[in-house]
């Protein structure tokens, strides 16, 4: 199946309600905390039709955050493996995607070495905001923006300060 | 006896040698005067046993710390006189290959179990372990009537990855134990050769919920082993981000006891407030968790102190106004009364710190050693139940002398923090102890630099690390599985700060 | 030929064996030989009884002429004692089938088989005795026959306690028979149980029911009436297997045939209340014993336990048809004599095969802890659907024979309006209601009973490298062919019951029990009406339904298999399991006034709250009520007469002597008044 | 209960309108640098790269190779260089393709 083919299934198949499993594979709690803000009065991502379920029996997507210790890796692959497809696994916030722990013997680095990785979310932590974009990415609702921004600055810094 | 009694200076720390044949002695009779605040190893030529202890009576609170080198590396079970000191035995075996003189069974605390794999080559501090991992640690075995329900390592949805080994009768919570192995991310190892602006960047993502705790004590650390001077507008801002750090942690373990007890509209109330101070955060440190807000030597940035001022309030009443409708519901308060009660004797028996402590009537916060920004009139609330609902008025208190806390901050000087930039720190060796009152408690942090300004062995001590240690004990007070999770929100830990 | 002739041919066989058990079990080919015989003995009564059964109630025959104690041995094959002579025949052809296999070959070994043999032949004098000698000498050589099965290892502290636990308790009982039989006997003036059924009428009221009281107790002994049963849970565990299941089979049963025959044959006691005694002591003895056994992780005692439950289903139900005697429904109470004995039929299967089954787990684990087994069905897999058979059988789940009886009893029971008398229709209703929570904790009970032991993961090593090579099949088997015969073939055997019935109670139930059609009903058209038959194949197709539609949408292709979700944990282990213990504890915390239950929690060091580093030890002790608050003090008080009489016992000759002298002459005295 | 519905009720609604709408937060979350190549020479990339604690920088031929994903908006770079590192303002950055958050900076060469 190509990543278009497969994006259409989940547009097809998730395209109104989707069930979340969070999975911490060694993060700092932070993350933790904006995840579970999304479930809070200011973000509500039940509006959204996503849900979350406890049971990987039940879910659609898992998000993935921490750099996965070396000893978890048999758990979140555990986890994986318990989830029915189609699903998507989304790497949430900086340790996931490398950058505060290098692969070493106590962690993998990224959850890419040990899950397949769909979508990424940058951010430390990644804002529920964040997080809700990188949602609508995953069941391809909202526009991938990064690829098109060059983080690059050619104006004048003063006029550009403040604005989204 | 040793020649010099050990005394603590109050505000200092004061180190003191003793050697190791004296230290059962010592530790014997400081033990009933003094908290021991933590015990920790470092190899250099010798393995060094380091113990903290902490005296908590107002105007003399201070530190000592007693350093003891380990000629033949075998020290007294410690853990026989002051039962705090268990884990940290542990630890040391994990790290050192040290272990108690009386050779007692310890626990599985960072290392993995070998799941029929070789064992990992993990990195540790002094010599590996020598003894297999049978041996090192019981196992932790059921016999009887009772057994082991297995709950975890992948649990709810949003809470970090913890295992519980809910030991039970069937009926009744026997025992508890937890795992957190799997979280272990060698932070002590790593930071070893950072220097402290380095280590701080870590230091803060060892457990995310007390960023600004661990990073001053941190820092504080640094700055004592370098004899460095932080300017006091920079403490001020450090203590500012500090209290609003432990607005927003109390905000959010008040919804995680409303999530806890099934009282949603209540949860929703306290995310609003969360949510609210969160936003706070990120106007006036520029994170919403206030990482990056300390560095060594001062703060990377001064604090948007009108942002404080004009947000704080509308933040803090609908905190104020979740609590107060909480405080009325009392299908809420009949689940926190007597629930998961630990006894003064249980809390200080095992070093526990912060609300947890307090609640149980414990008068412990290094908020009140002498010589930070915070001054003598500083609040301390404590509770006498020792129950969840000890806990969340304890909390509740907490948040209101916080607020009150960061006015005074902000009436106090005109600016606040550092004026532009990082200061270069000093590059130069020695150790030292630092320490925050991070909104779970006493957060400790010993460094030692090398010449060249680095890191040869530093500690971290966050109060998570501590007060787990009298999670079971609340747990076995009960004879209810679905109080459990209350009591864990009650204790607002993280299995991050215990697995570091 | 007649039934008797039956019953001679397996006592000669069982003599046979007797002997060559005795001289020749040290070889295996003279154990094979014993077992043999054994087992044609046990074809043989199988068949008797069976006869019997149909064309029983024979005249009484005096064999032997004069025997040892001065009287003739008399024999009579009645359709009462046919149920029960068959069942001892299958038991005895099942255990002989098992034993060459459960047993090593050697002295000690055949002295075991021929007390064995004499047990059989004892159980079988009992119910073929047509006098009140014979019964008696036939009942008192089964007691120590039995005694001496129990003390297979007499070495063993346990097995001489449980040795005389029973011993003790049977003797009590034999007295308390032999007075009923004297009352009886003298009042009627005959000997032969036919000729005291006879002129029974004759004898009054108050001695009737006195006979019959001293009777219940006396055999309730056998029985295990609560609170009469603690030999039960004390010798089971100590016989072996075989004898175990022969003591629970067959020796338990022969006290309540000991009561039926005092309640339906020889003195049925007038008035409601002998009836209403009899009920509540039935169900109070189920309810307490499956209670108990909730309380038990060792297999046999927990089996023994819940023979005593079973007991007390069917002396419920005795206790039911006599009230509805005294009521003057005659259909009914034949219909509740039918039921109780069809559950002793189905219980002595049942139970026969599951102590059988548990006599392979303890040979192939090495134990009987419960809290130590796990995961057999892996490991003895035709042990473990012999054994579940068993079980749904004893659990009265349908469409096994349990089931059957049961329903019957509780037909008959839920009938009690029939009474005329609005308090006795409301206690009948509330035995009914205690057999209903009995029930209700049985299956409880046998889900934990078989679950623990068979399913999930072994707990210890033993239990994980157990092997079922070896292990005796065939007799188990055998046993589970005649639960599934009894619950199928129901219609048969209760009319084969029927008739054996009608020759005790005079009524002619006929299409009141089987209208035709496989179909039965309790006794009254106008009430309900079922078919253990077509229940059977109904359920059985009803099973195959599920199955098919798995089979018919199975996915053919991508389709992905993965382990149970667990959390993530490192691996399962065997302490994550329920245990037996943890299982019952919600029936202990509800029912902590009878069991009283006394809990200790132990750490490696309870002082120390950081001594976190070792096994956490929890106990919760049930007290044994009854031997705490009943039989010891009763043996203490005991002592303390056989200390005031002790001075009696000098040890002097001299002093002996003048004690014959002095009782010679008052015997002589007492002749000449 | 009724207390708190009512007081559910005169709390209002607090949901933020996102996607749909932009969130009036947005803005003040802490977000990954941008840098302006006129300012970004050559010096100033290496010590940018030398002192980013999360290895989001790294220099190649000519460019500073700038992985958004491990960046953690630490701030540092921002402060060592303010004259070429600015905010900017982005937290929309999930993206099904990791090479998408690796972006190459043009270095200006400084002529030594």
């Amino acid at each position: 199946m190509t990543a278009e083919e497969l994006r259409e299934t989940i547009a097809r198949q998730f395209g109104r309600s989707l069930h979340i499993r969070t999975l911490d594979t060694g993060s700092c709690a932070v993350c933790e905390q904006e995840i579970r803000l999304l479930a809070a009065p200011h973000y509500d991502l039940n509006r959204l039709g996503f849900f979350f379920t406890p049971a990987p029996r039940h879910a659609d997507l898992l998000l993935v955050t921490g750099p996965m210790i070396r000893a978890f890796a048999v758990a979140a692959r555990k986890t994986y493996d318990a989830m029915p497809g189609p699903k998507i696994v989304v790497a949430t916030g900086a340790c996931a995607l490398g950058g505060v722990y290098p692969d070493d013997a106590f962690t993998h680095g990224t959850v890419d070495a040990v899950l397949p990785v769909d979508v990424w979310i940058p951010g430390c932590p990644p804002s529920p905001l964040a997080l809700l974009h990188g949602l609508g990415v995953a069941v391809g609702r909202l526009a991938d923006k990064v690829r098109d921004l060059p983080f690059t600055e050619d104006r004048d810094p003063e006029r550009t300060r403040g604005g989204s | 006896m040793t020649a010099v009694e050990p005394k603590v200076v109050p505000g200092e720390v004061t180190t003191f040698q003793v050697a190791s044949p004296d230290l059962e002695a010592v530790v014997r009779d400081l033990a009933t005067a003094l908290r021991l605040a933590d015990m920790f190893a470092s190899d250099g030529d010798t393995t060094t046993l380091r113990l903290v202890w902490a005296n908590d009576t107002a105007g003399q609170a201070g530190y000592i710390i007693t350093e003891t080198p380990l000629d033949n590396g075998i020290y007294p079970a410690l853990s026989d006189i002051a039962p705090a000191a268990f884990v940290e035995e542990c630890e040391i075996y994990e790290q050192f290959g040290i272990r108690p003189a009386t050779g007692k069974a310890l626990n599985r605390v960072m290392l993995p179990p070998h799941t029929g794999q070789p064992p990992p080559g993990l990195p540790t501090l002094g010599h590996k372990p020598e003894a297999e991992p049978e041996e090192a640690r019981a196992q932790h075995t059921v016999g009887g009537q009772a057994f082991e329900f297995p709950f975890g390592p992948v649990r709810q949805v949003g809470v970090e990855s913890l295992y519980y080994g809910l030991v039970t009768s069937g009926e009744e919570v026997v025992d508890l134990y937890l795992f957190s192995w799997h979280k272990h991310r060698g932070l002590e190892w790593r930071l070893q050769g950072k220097t402290p602006e380095q280590a701080l960047f870590l230091v803060e993502r060892t457990e995310g919920l007390s960023a600004v705790a661990l990073g001053w004590a941190l820092a504080a650390a640094a700055e004592a082993a370098t004899g460095s001077c932080v300017p006091e507008a920079a403490e001020r801002a450090r203590a500012v981000a500090l209290e609003l750090e432990r607005l927003y942690n109390h905000a959010a373990a008040m919804a995680a006891l409303c999530q806890s007890t099934g009282l949603t509209v209540g949860q929703s109330a306290a995310e609003i407030a969360l949510e609210r101070l969160l936003r706070l955060n990120a106007q006036a440190f520029g994170h919403r968790y206030l990482f990056g807000v300390v560095a060594p030597g001062g703060v990377t940035r001064p604090p948007d102190a009108d942002a404080i001022r004009t947000l704080l309030p509308g933040a803090y009443g609908e905190f104020n106004r979740a609590a107060e409708a909480l405080l009325g519901t009392n299908s809420f308060l009949d689940r926190l009364e007597a629930t998961g009660v630990l006894t003064a004797a249980q809390a200080s028996g095992l070093g526990l710190v912060g609300p947890v402590a307090r609640a149980s009537g414990q008068l412990t916060d290094s908020r009140r050693v002498p010589g930070g920004p915070y001054g003598d009139e500083t609040a301390v609330a404590t509770g006498t139940a020792g129950d969840v609902l000890a806990r969340f008025t304890v909390m509740l208190a907490e948040a209101a002398e916080s607020v009150r806390l960061i006015g005074g901050f902000l009436d106090a000087g005109t600016r606040l923090g550092a004026e532009a930039g990082i200061p270069e720190f000093p590059r130069t060796g020695g150790a030292g102890l630092g320490w925050a009152e991070s909104p779970r408690g006493e957060a400790l942090a010993w460094v030692e630099l090398g010449r060249d300004g680095r890191i040869t062995r530093a500690r971290l001590r966050p109060a998570s690390a501590r007060n787990w240690r009298g999670f079971d004990d609340a747990c076995r007070s009960q004879n209810v599985f679905t109080d459990i999770p209350i009591i864990e929100a009650s204790f607002w830990l993280t299995v991050a700060g215990m697995a570091r | 030929m007649t039934p008797l002739d039956f019953l001679y041919a397996a006592a000669a066989c069982w003599l046979a064996a007797l002997a060559v058990g005795l001289l020749t079990a040290q070889t295996a080919a003279g154990l094979r030989a014993c077992c043999a015989l054994s087992a044609a003995g046990g074809v043989a009564a199988a068949a008797g009884g069976g006869w019997a059964l149909l064309y029983g109630d024979t005249r009484v025959v005096s064999a032997g002429g004069a025997t040892v104690v001065g009287a003739t041995l008399q024999l009579q094959a009645t359709g009462l004692a046919g149920v029960f002579t068959a069942l001892l025949g299958v038991v005895a052809v099942a255990i002989a089938l098992y034993a060459p296999r459960y047993h090593s070959p050697s002295g000690g070994t055949g002295l075991y088989l021929a007390a064995y043999n004499l047990a059989l032949l004892a159980c079988l004098g009992v119910l073929a005795a047509g006098g009140m000698v014979t019964f008696l000498i036939a009942w008192e050589t089964m007691s120590l026959a039995c005694y001496l099965l129990i003390l297979r290892h007499p070495r063993e502290v346990s097995a001489a306690r449980g040795a005389f636990w029973f011993v003790a308790l049977s003797e009590a009982g034999f007295l308390l028979v032999v007075a009923a039989f004297v009352v009886l006997s003298s009042k009627t003036g005959f000997t032969t149980l036919a000729g005291i059924a006879a002129h029974a009428s004759a004898v009054p009221g108050g001695w009737r029911a006195a006979a019959y009281l001293l009777a219940l107790v006396g055999f309730g002994f056998k029985a295990g009436l609560v609170p009469l049963h603690v030999w039960l849970p004390e010798a089971h565990p100590v016989a072996p297997a075989d004898g175990s299941a022969f003591l629970s089979g067959v020796v338990v049963k022969l006290g309540v045939y000991g009561i039926a025959l005092f309640a339906f044959r020889l003195a049925p006691p007038a008035g409601t209340w002998p009836g209403l005694v009899t009920m509540f002591a039935g169900a109070v003895t189920a309810a307490i014993g499956i209670l108990y056994a909730m309380a038990e992780r060792d297999i046999k005692r927990f089996l023994a336990y819940s023979t005593i439950e079973n007991i007390g289903i069917i002396v419920t139900a005795f206790g039911a048809a006599m009230i509805f005697h005294a009521s003057g429904q005659q259909a009914l109470w034949a219909f509740l004599l039918i039921a109780g004995i069809y559950h002793v039929a189905n219980h002595g299967c049942c139970k026969t095969l599951l102590f059988l089954e548990g006599g392979v787990t303890e040979h192939a684990t090495g134990t009987r802890d419960m809290d130590r087994l796990g995961g057999l069905i892996h490991r003895l897999p035709r042990s473990a659907v012999i054994g579940f058979v068993g079980t749904l059988g004893i659990a009265a789940l349908p469409p096994l024979n349990g089931f059957v009886s049961e329903w019957l009893i509780f037909q008959g029971l839920f009938q009690g309006f029939r009474t005329g008398s609005h308090l006795t229709a409301i206690l009948i209703v509330l035995a009914a209601g205690i057999l209903g929570l009995t029930g209700g904790l049985a299956v409880y009970a046998f889900v934990r009973g078989f679950g623990i032991p068979y399913l999930g993961m072994p707990r210890t090593r033993p239990a994980a490298v157990a092997s079922e090579r070896g292990q005796p099949i065939l007799g188990p088997a055998l046993l589970a062919v005649a639960c599934v015969a009894l619950a199928v073939g129901a219609p048969v055997v209760l009319y084969a019951l029927a008739k054996a019935a009608r020759t005790v109670t005079g009524v002619t139930l006929g299409p009141l029990l089987l209208p035709g059609d496989l179909t039965v009903i309790p006794a009254h058209a106008d009430f309900s009406a079922f078919s253990p038959t077509y229940l059977a194949v109904f359920l059985a197709s009803a099973l195959a339904v599920p199955v098919l539609i798995y089979l018919a949408g199975r996915p053919r292709a991508g389709s992905v298999r993965v382990p149970v979700w667990d959390g993530g944990i490192v691996s399962f282990r065997p302490r994550m399991q329920y245990s037996a213990m943890t299982f019952s504890a919600p029936t202990r915390v509800t029912f902590d006034a009878l069991y009283r239950p006394s809990v200790s929690v132990t750490r490696p060091s309870d002082d120390d709250p950081a001594g976190r580093s070792g096994p956490v030890h929890y106990e919760a002790q049930v007290t044994p009520v009854f031997q705490r608050y009943l039989y010891r003090p009763l043996v203490r008080g005991l002592e303390c007469l056989a200390d005031l009489v002790r001075p009696i016992q000098s040890g002097d000759v001299n002093l002996y002597l003048l004690y014959v002298f002095a009782v010679i002459l008052l015997a002589y005295l007492l002749g000449a008044v | 209960m009724t207390l708190w519905f009512i007081r559910g009720l005169r709390r209002g609604v607090v949901t933020t309108r996102y996607p749909a709408r932009p969130d009036a937060s947005g803005p003040s979350l802490p977000a990954p640098p941008a840098f302006r190549p006129q300012a970004l020479t050559s010096h100033t990339a290496d010590l940018l790269a030398a002192i980013c604690p999360s290895g989001a920088l790294r220099r190649d031929r000519g460019v500073l190779v700038y992985d958004v994903g491990r960046c953690t908006a630490c701030g540092r770079c921002a402060a060592k260089a303010p004259h070429a590192v600015t905010r900017s303002c982005e937290f929309e950055l999930a993206t099904t393709d990791r090479s998408a958050l690796i972006k190459e900076i043009p270095v200006r060469e400084e002529a030594r």
